[in-house]
């Protein structure tokens, strides 16, 4: 294992304590604890997230006016723990209520909860958005349904701009719903990522080998194959993505992610391609964003995610509008 | 039966060493299904334990629980932290007032809160490839007092065939066919260990 | 090689296509160039800045309001040739003169002073500040004098900010100069890049060799070592530093730069242990901004720049100004 | 000798080809002390160059130096390319009006002038282990009416004990000794193919 780290078990404590003291001007640290919250706090809706570390900047970069009011930072790949999920409801709630915009993964799910039933307890409304963008992993019966993975920036960023203007939480959490269920998002992987703790990498794949629909923390996807040219991965991942959407999209946002060890430059050709494929099939992107913001440690690979703009033009304005932090 | 505090703090002792020997085999059963951590992922939680009992000294085995509840609750993070904190919170109530379990319908009482807690927060059936699998028929097994390691062992052994439906291992669909769960496997330890006191 | 392509010798030309299709409300293309500029141009003296490609988002992610006017894109690794860095200034002049930001390679050097003969021939004044932040390969009679590296984007910060206000060339290159004087930037490197039309990675490292002093295209550093904690990363690059600049730097700014592959969670973990060698030493740190700036594409590693900001409250300032860019 | 433009670009298509036979060999060189892509930048170069003198089909000397510049310039952007840019810049300049260089004195005057726009542009000195360290003897060669192979040849090969005080090469300091200067060697065999129009 080749990092820049001291302790591996030490690395999410280090990496906070670098995240704020770099970024003292937009952020700080609940005491004694995994929360990285705003400094101002304003009179509205609280919107906390998180989930393992692992996934920077996410999503303690997306702390500030007009997105999260908070974020909880879990270890490497695990979900964070109620107790510290109560810490960023208690410290960011002013009596409108919580939302907890969480990502679709078993531990996430619980911990959340939990943490949703302790600060009930303590009479704070909190309740939970989870996102399941991720269709590599179909919906059904038989999982734990679709994983949450990139599309969840694009909720902040929607639900940030409703909170700052006033919705109250029933309001956001019902919009919540209807934005994730215009998102879809697909990875690829060229490379795996490693754990500090485990010290290799999470799964492997042979020199000329990626793979499809694999999952921020490298769950598995759903196909293996030789590299291919950067058009036939963007028509690979269009093609299912529109497939799953049925037929009246007419206009979409597209974000390409970049997983952390791929550079900008393959993300904005994989871009180019896509807009190519949209382009041909007659849809129109109407919002476009490009760089590393749901990773998976230093993973090689990228995710696309696109959500159903049609007739949302106030999504569009939410998305475009501006943001006080670190890494929108 | 004579199952007091005493025998309660030393099962899970008993536990948590075993789970501290075990560690790395349990986070090797989570590779291939998982996400290769729930070996780390329970011995945090059980470093907690001891480091939380050795503070506090609780003297009732409601006591005792709790504080395993809440060292799981607040130091594992993964899905099996509020599972099996969830479990020994209703653990928790289940033995207030109670100095002594003396009897297998007693017993069964109480690892039957345990395992409805897990049930509602984690939503699994049996047969869906979790600590369930092995739950459910401990509780049965106590109740039919021929609670024993095979029964154990052979739970256990049971979810090695199976798909998962729910946590991280339903991902992987088929290929999780073959391998043991995990979640099961340190349940199994739960409850074998606890064989040792009854 | 492994990487999200299509034809390696087009990869400068659809990327560029990503960028301005993408972010096509912050800036364009000039026609049949490899120019990036601004959508508005403002009443100021123009700052063109550019290079090879492969150090993204280095610089067309700077362009913009408040920063550059202005991008030239090299092929990978290889300056822009005159004309395209003419066509820049001519683009982007209104009649105040054009600053050209150059890092210090002789290509870059050679390339651009050949633009700058062309636009006088054309009565364009075009002034070129020289940026060589590196310390790693000092300056001597020996060499072509020490490397421009990341460093450059606190010029574009600080400088872009100057321009807006209203400064007119010779001041731009006036205070240039003494920021640059102030800069000082070391790289480490884990693991080296990939050119994509040479396939294969531009230096080798053992798998736990590190390199201090590599430069963002992979020029040698001064020394080969066992990778070591960050902490011990951190303290070399500290002490060299501040060796550099004599006793008197009392309140500096400090910028982490990843190179492309090494993950915001070391980044961060690196910055904390900066700030605590910096703290220990009695420097006041008033300025930090950590992330993936000046990248050599998937080049695992960073770079540690510095700028002494003692008595320069002006230049902080400039440094925390709003600007409108793709990537600062 | 009777150099007129037939001859000039019956040279430079033998030094296209030249380039284009060793381009891998030249990046080659690049790579130990460069950044491996002398062979590629000089071959987008010369490209350029036989693209434009198909389509613009210049008929003075003056004409198609001024194409190879234009093309060296606007196609190459490494150090090479201002360079050689501006040496054939220069060159032109030196021919305009002249329809045959019938002298070795004639001769020396137009690649002296390609010198001093390298040396000016380059600020480098002989012995700095560039491509002036060919161009500066084969000017004096020409001077003197014994310019020949060997000479280039020894020009070239001299710079392999150098260490580089100009370019990219100076950053490998003493690791340089050892290696022939890539430019040096597109530069012999610039003069190379010049010989047979002598
Ligand atoms: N919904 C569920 N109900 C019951 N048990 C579950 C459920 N989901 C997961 N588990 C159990 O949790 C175990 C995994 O725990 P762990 O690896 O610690 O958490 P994570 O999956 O978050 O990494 C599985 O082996 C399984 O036994
Ligand atoms: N200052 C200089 N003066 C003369 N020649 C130089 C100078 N700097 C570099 N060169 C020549 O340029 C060659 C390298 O060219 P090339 O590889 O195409 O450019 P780059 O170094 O930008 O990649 C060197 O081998 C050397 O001969
Ligand atoms: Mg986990
Ligand atoms: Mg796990
Ligand atoms: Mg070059
Ligand atoms: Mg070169």
């Amino acid at each position: 294992m080749k990092k820049i780290i001291n302790d591996p078990s030490n690395v999410v404590e280090e990496m906070l304590s670098g995240i704020v003291r770099s970024y003292g001007n937009l952020v700080e640290r609940v005491d004694d604890s995994r929360v990285i919250k705003e400094n101002k706090l304003f009179n509205q809706v609280s919107l906390v997230s998180g989930g393992g570390s692992g996934h920077e900047p996410a999503h303690a970069g997306f702390v500030g006016d007009g997105m999260l009011s908070a974020a909880v930072l879990g270890d490497v790949f695990t979900s964070p723990t109620p107790d510290q999920i109560l810490t960023a409801i208690q410290s960011t709630n002013n009596g409108q209520g919580v939302l907890l915009i969480v990502k679709n993964y078993t531990g996430d799910i619980l911990n959340f909860e939990m943490a949703k039933d302790m600060a009930e307890m303590e009479d704070i409304r909190a309740e939970i958005l989870v996102v399941d963008d991720d269709i590599a992993v179909e919906n059904s019966l038989y999982t734990a349904g679709k994983r949450g993975v990139a599309g969840t920036i694009l909720v902040h960023k929607i639900l940030g701009n409703y909170a700052r203007q006033g919705k109250n939480l029933d309001q956001l959490l019902e919009i919540g719903n209807d934005v994730v269920s215009s998102l879809r998002s697909i990875g690829i992987a060229l490379k795996g990522a490693t754990v500090p703790e485990v010290g290799k990498e999470g799964f492997d794949l042979a020199d000329d080998e990626i793979e499809y629909g694999v999952g921020i923390h490298g769950e598995p996807g759903y196909r293996k194959e030789k590299l291919q040219p950067s058009k036939v991965l963007a028509s690979e991942l269009v093609d299912k993505i529109l497939a799953s959407y049925g037929s009246e999209t007419k206009e979409v946002g597209v974000l390409v992610n970049g997983m952390g060890g791929t550079p900008l430059m393959e993300q904005f050709i994989f871009m180019n391609d896509v807009l190519d494929l949209l382009d041909q099939k007659g849809i129109k992107v109407i919002f476009t964003k490009v760089g590393n913001f749901m990773t998976s440690i230093e993973m090689q690979g990228l995710s696309l995610t696109t959500i159903d703009l049609t007739d949302k033009s106030e999504w569009l304005g939410n998305l475009e509008s501006q943001v006080t932090t670190i890494s929108w | 039966m004579n199952i007091t505090v005493v025998e309660v703090q030393a099962w899970l002792d008993d536990f948590a060493k075993k789970i501290e020997d075990n560690k790395d085999y349990l986070s090797l059963l989570d590779t291939p299904i998982g996400d290769g951590d729930h070996g780390n992922n329970m011995s945090r939680g059980m470093t907690e334990y001891k480091k939380s009992i050795e503070d506090k000294q609780p003297n009732t085995i409601s006591d005792t629980f709790k504080i395993l509840a809440m060292a799981l609750i607040s130091k594992v993070g993964g899905a099996s932290g509020p599972l099996y904190g969830t479990a020994f919170m209703n653990m928790t109530k289940a033995t207030v007032g109670i100095d002594v379990i003396s009897s297998y319908e007693e017993l069964s009482k109480v690892i039957e809160q345990g395992q409805i807690g897990i049930s509602t927060r984690g939503k699994a059936d049996f047969g869906d490839k979790t600590m369930l699998d092995v739950w459910i028929p401990v509780v049965s097994s106590i109740k039919d007092e021929n609670f024993n390691d095979e029964i154990i062992e052979n739970a256990k052994n049971a979810t090695k065939d199976l798909v998962a439906k729910k946590g991280r291992a339903s991902y992987v669909g088929e290929r999780a066919i073959g391998h043991i769960d995990p979640g099961a496997t340190s349940s199994s330890y739960l409850f074998e260990t606890l064989l040792n006191y009854i």
